[in-house]
């Protein structure tokens, strides 16, 4: 791996900021303070974070219900995304989105759909216009393994082979939809992987080794800049809490206890921490730096929002239309 | 979670209980030739109801099963598809793939094979990508072969409310399916007809969509122990009122019939007129309480404009302008998407204050 | 095809033409301080007149482009969209794969991009597929988001009807669309409406429904040379009366304006208005138009049942009920999906006689 | 090839009859009494033909606007579906569908769809119903290039493929879709050619060789009823006529009248029946006879339509329940 240290450390400083947030989220929902339904991305922090340290500012993502860490990686406001989830006026979405529904123009975020797969055809239109636009932006989608069931998947990406969009697709495994695994819904890996080499570049990779899917990712960016098209990258990976709420909300029976703590040892944040530590690209000074200065940006995060004021009834009829 | 604790678990209202249970047990005695008198039943919640008329569905009739993307969950859906498949078997009990558009057209199909599907949505904000096999196929499908082939299935969703769902997944969708000409349409409204509307769904030969609303799944109410069916097609009054009616649907008949009740001691007299299935719409039921209250107010959880309020209005003033007295109101959610916000959502959503103001203001001509 | 013959070129009917354009003209005068007035114009037909727009609207704003199923067909489109790509080359005029689904959503991505897309479908049937896209994210984007984003985007259909078109390929389906919150409804009858509506629909900053109808596709009229907009949500009174309103939509206010011509010979002055926009719909000018005549019959392409005719004749005795002398009479398609046959077509679309035999009920109390 | 004399002219005589039929309704259709949009099988007889040989009469077909080949092939009654162009109460539709809503309960057509792509999750759907109620049924898609871009025929595939049902997917790939060659709506060939070899018997053949239509078919079909599962063959044929109507109607500029024929050429009825000829399996007295059977056969079948009554005003509110 020929990636500097410093960056590095940045894929390990967005990876633990994400898993920081999604714990502290998950910490305080009883309180029901937060009344959106919450879809915690702890176990995947790798994949936002080594797709967006390949994009520019300037560049798309498109993503889904389970969005906090791709808006975060992706640049997002950390206080207005708090603020959203607390339905403040100063959320991202000023209280109208709730937690599945972030946006954030200025970092390419134009929104996020909770309709499985509907990101999916959207992304690619965002690719499509970049490409009318003569812009060599880039467009990534992040969508599930539940979301590959869909047809607008398939519709999606055969329309991007035709015109040879810049667009990345990327699939993350987390072997679960709901309560439903893999197995229950797919027959076997995604054609994609197989059906389409000559004129997709497609890929199944480990989803929690975040210098992997940087590597990845880059050349599927830089593909689709230089115009070849749209890749297809599946990673494999794991959502280690439930479904959707606090770990206590996550109903039993449903999965081996086995297979979570067996993803739970394969953690990409303690697994990429250790391993800088071990290399030493990382030392105790600055985790503990780092772990207190997050801890603070939270802390802030947190008091922006719940000192923000609530919407009212007044607002309510704002913004159906654009003038 | 934690905010569902926002509607606990409670008993259905009193709907002069006699009478509910009366009006039910006579249609389905003169309606539906195979259903037998019920039993008073046991106090079970509407999840409940609903989980038994399916079970009694899978055990009768071995063409009959569940389909939909959760239904073997631990959850089982609130409870009303729990364990079905440890009972009947994953083979009649499944969940599905994420691709509501084919597997929507596999239940048609499957209808056409000699099965009888029912397709569970958890949201029928899900619905919209069923529409294709819905409305193009499902709907049209007995008409366009001029009667060759029928298509007996159930599609069924629950709507979402509340807890910050948002946008795409709280919508009622009713005002778009009453639309369709071959489509029945049911929104039931009490356990008891829960259950026999199911089974009414299940047996029916033409395709039947259920919409359920989450407000429903954990009251409780009088539910009869052995199978019957409630005739697809036949409203029943909740309340009889010489004043005004008030025609509701889904847990908006509980709203009514509470500000119903609240306004008796006003002195205004309020008929509470729940319509159970919107298409076919028991129209006579509507027409002869119009007539003899003169005013109306129509409540729907869907949205106002080109909905469920706007046919039953047209109906009526069509149908027995002569007995109106004063102006239709509607009642119905804002035309707008569904706020995330709690604070928002308050302001959104219509309850039994909004229908207690619209009666007070169709019998007195004014707010007051 | 050789029955297409039945409905041959035509002029458009002579609407009171000042009337018409005077109000039109005003109406953009004063409802947009874009657009100018406008000289009388030529001549040509309804197809002529779209494609005219499309065409200015690609020359005016290089973030315009026009996709469909089929738009650089020889036959463009009915000539709708004949040689655009030709003039504005394949990358701003393309034919897309047979994904309605996906497509309908790269359209609001496009959108979302910096792009004015205007996607165009042979028959509003196939949006039944596009439904996800249009219902749960192009209408509720830019509330969703607490107005951060928009969508500026047009969907566009032209129904189908007659040479035994059938159930799937003759559906006007603009009472589903009608009841959706966040989209635009527009119905145009006149060429020059098409044309300044399909402006109008282009520059406007949100998803916009343009649906078209084939019998209006051949027919003339007077359209300006130079890009003009008429303003979404103003309707306009294509003939005044002071006996009964007629509002009609698309084809129909032909059909109702040749009605109201030939029941000025036997005494009744029908008052006909085209609303042009069903979403918004210009309530105060239907209402201001039964306020005055106390009579109301509502036409409409689709099916009757929860579509367009039930909006506007709840919307009136909402609001209006005062001024209403009578029931309001609805004429619309029969509830049934439309049969293939010819003769069992003829039996099912409705008309000019259709709309006489309503009016006269509604004037007289009595069909005679 | 090992199949016997009287299957080989068997299978052509399908085909001739399916042709002449297809060319009556050409010659007479700018008459105006079959007041319906036609879609002509010419050039694709072989498909059905091969296909509809390898099944029962049990066996389900679901096929699409160009479906009068099928009906056919899979034993629909002549004369109803000559009824049912004709608009009349006789036709197998009782006039309600017209060309495109072809029906034939008693042969396993419960009803075709005009919606593209419409049919495939609705057979796929058959075969699930024959799975579940243990029948040794099998179910077979037809349809063409366009409605393979569609979604639901990926979602359909990968549903048969999980459930391994008992579905035979015969993709009609005649290059265009009404006037969009393939070239425009697909990037090369379709995934499922390679993707899923693993999982799927996929096949790419002649699709105007009617006895290689067969043996695939036939194959694919036993596995079917040996419960391996779903299959999926692209025919490789070519529409010589327009998208509807006749010749005349078939707007120019499109296509390229060389590529016209060079198809014409490769016509499947002639090149067969010159094979049979050759071969020895046919004669002049046997061809001789069989045309002027189908002869007869057309002129009563039109005769029949023309002489049934036309639905009226009455009958316009039945059918829309089944009791
Ligand atoms: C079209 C649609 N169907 C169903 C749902 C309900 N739902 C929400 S998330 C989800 C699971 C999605 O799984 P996946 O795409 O793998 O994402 P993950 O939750 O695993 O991150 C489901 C079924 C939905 N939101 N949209
Ligand atoms: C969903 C949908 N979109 C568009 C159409 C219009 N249409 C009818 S047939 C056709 C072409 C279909 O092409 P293909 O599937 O290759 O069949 P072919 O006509 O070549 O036999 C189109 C676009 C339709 N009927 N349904
Ligand atoms: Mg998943
Ligand atoms: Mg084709």
């Amino acid at each position: 791996m020929s990636l500097a240290a410093a960056a590095r450390r940045g894929l390990w400083r967005t990876m633990l900021r994400i898993r920081r947030v999604q714990e502290r989220i998950e910490s305080e929902y009883l309180k029901d303070e937060m009344k959106t339904p919450v879809h915690l991305y702890i176990g995947q922090e790798a994949i936002a974070t080594g797709v967006c340290a390949a994009l520019r500012t300037d560049d798309a993502i498109n993503s889904n219900h389970r969005s906090h860490g791709h808006y975060l990686a992706k640049g997002g406001d950390l206080p207005a995304m708090m603020a959203e989830l607390f339905c403040r006026k100063t959320g991202c979405s000023k209280g109208y989105g709730g937690s599945m529904h972030l946006v954030d123009v200025a970092h390419g975020n134009m929104g996020t759909s909770a309709i499985v797969g509907g990101g999916i055809p959207i992304g690619t239109g965002q690719g499509l216009a970049f490409q009318m636009r003569k812009l060599d932006r880039v467009s990534v989608v992040f969508f599930g393994d539940g979301a590959a069931d869909e047809g607008t998947f398939y519709e999606s990406l055969n329309f991007a082979l035709l015109k040879k969009l810049p667009v990345v697709y990327v699939m993350e495994n987390n072997g679960w939809a709901v309560c439903s695994p893999t197995a229950t819904r797919h027959c076997g890996d995604n054609v994609f992987h197989k059906g389409a080499t000559d004129r997709l570049f497609s890929a199944k990779i480990d989803g929690n080794d975040p210098e992997l899917v940087f590597a990845t990712a880059q050349k599927a960016v830089e593909r689709a800049r230089r115009g070849e098209g749209p890749s297809f990258i599946e990673c494999v990976t794991y959502r280690i809490l439930g479904h959707a709420g606090c770990v206590t909300q996550d109903p039993k029976g449903y999965r081996d206890p086995a297979e979570i703590e067996a993803w739970r040892e394969r953690c990409p944040v303690c697994a990429y921490q250790a391993k800088l530590l071990a290399e030493g690209v990382l030392d105790e000074q600055v985790l503990n730096a780092t772990e207190t200065m997050i801890a603070a940006e939270i802390d802030a995060a947190f008091d922006f929002a719940r000192q923000s004021p609530l919407p009212t009834a007044a607002d309510l009829h704002q913004n159906l239309f654009c003038e | 979670m934690p905010w569902s604790r926002i509607k606990p678990d409670t008993n259905e209202p009193d709907f002069l209980s006699q009478d509910m249970h009366g009006s039910a047990t006579r249609a389905i005695a003169a309606g539906d030739p195979d259903s037998q008198q019920c039993g008073a039943g046991r106090r079970i919640t509407y999840a409940e109801a609903t989980n038994e008329a399916l079970s009694q569905a899978l055990s009768l009739d071995p063409s009959v099963f569940v389909m939909g993307q959760g239904v073997d969950d631990p959850s089982g859906m609130f409870g009303a598809t729990r364990d079905l498949h440890k009972r009947f078997g994953r083979e009649r009990v499944f969940d599905t793939p994420l691709a509501e558009t084919a597997l929507s057209g596999i239940a048609v199909g499957a209808a056409l094979g000699g099965m009888r599907p029912v397709y569970f949505h958890n949201r029928p904000d899900f619905l919209l990508l069923a529409m294709d096999q819905l409305v193009n196929h499902a709907a049209k499908w007995h008409y366009m072969f001029g009667g060759a082939a029928s298509v007996p299935l159930v599609f069924w969703a629950c709507v979402g409310r509340g807890w910050g769902s948002a946008a795409q997944h709280s919508q009622a969708l009713q005002g778009l399916f009453m639309h369709v000409p071959g489509l029945k349409l049911i929104m039931p409204s009490t356990c008891f007809d829960a259950k026999g509307l199911m089974l009414a769904a299940i047996k029916d030969n033409n395709p039947v969509l259920i919409i359920d609303h989450r407000m429903n799944f954990k009251q409780r109410g009088l539910v009869p122990e052995e199978p019957y069916t409630v005739p697809i097609g036949k409203g029943v009054i909740r309340r009889s009122g010489r004043d005004c009616t008030v025609v509701a649907v889904s847990h908006l008949v509980t709203d009514a019939f509470l500000a119903a009740q609240d306004l008796a001691g006003e002195g205004i007299e309020v008929e509470v007129i729940d319509p159970r299935t919107l298409r076919p719409l028991d129209e006579e039921l509507i027409l002869a309480s119009v007539a003899k209250t003169g005013r109306l107010v129509i409540c729907d959880t869907g949205w106002k404009t080109g909905g469920v309020t706007a046919e039953i209005a047209a109906m009526v003033v069509e149908k027995g302008f002569s007995s109106l007295k004063a102006p239709i109101a509607r009642v119905a959610n804002p035309d707008l998407p569904t706020p995330s916000g709690y604070t928002l959502e308050q302001a959104y959503y219509i309850g039994q204050d909004d229908i207690r103001r619209a009666i007070i203001k169709t019998v007195r001509g004014s707010e007051a």
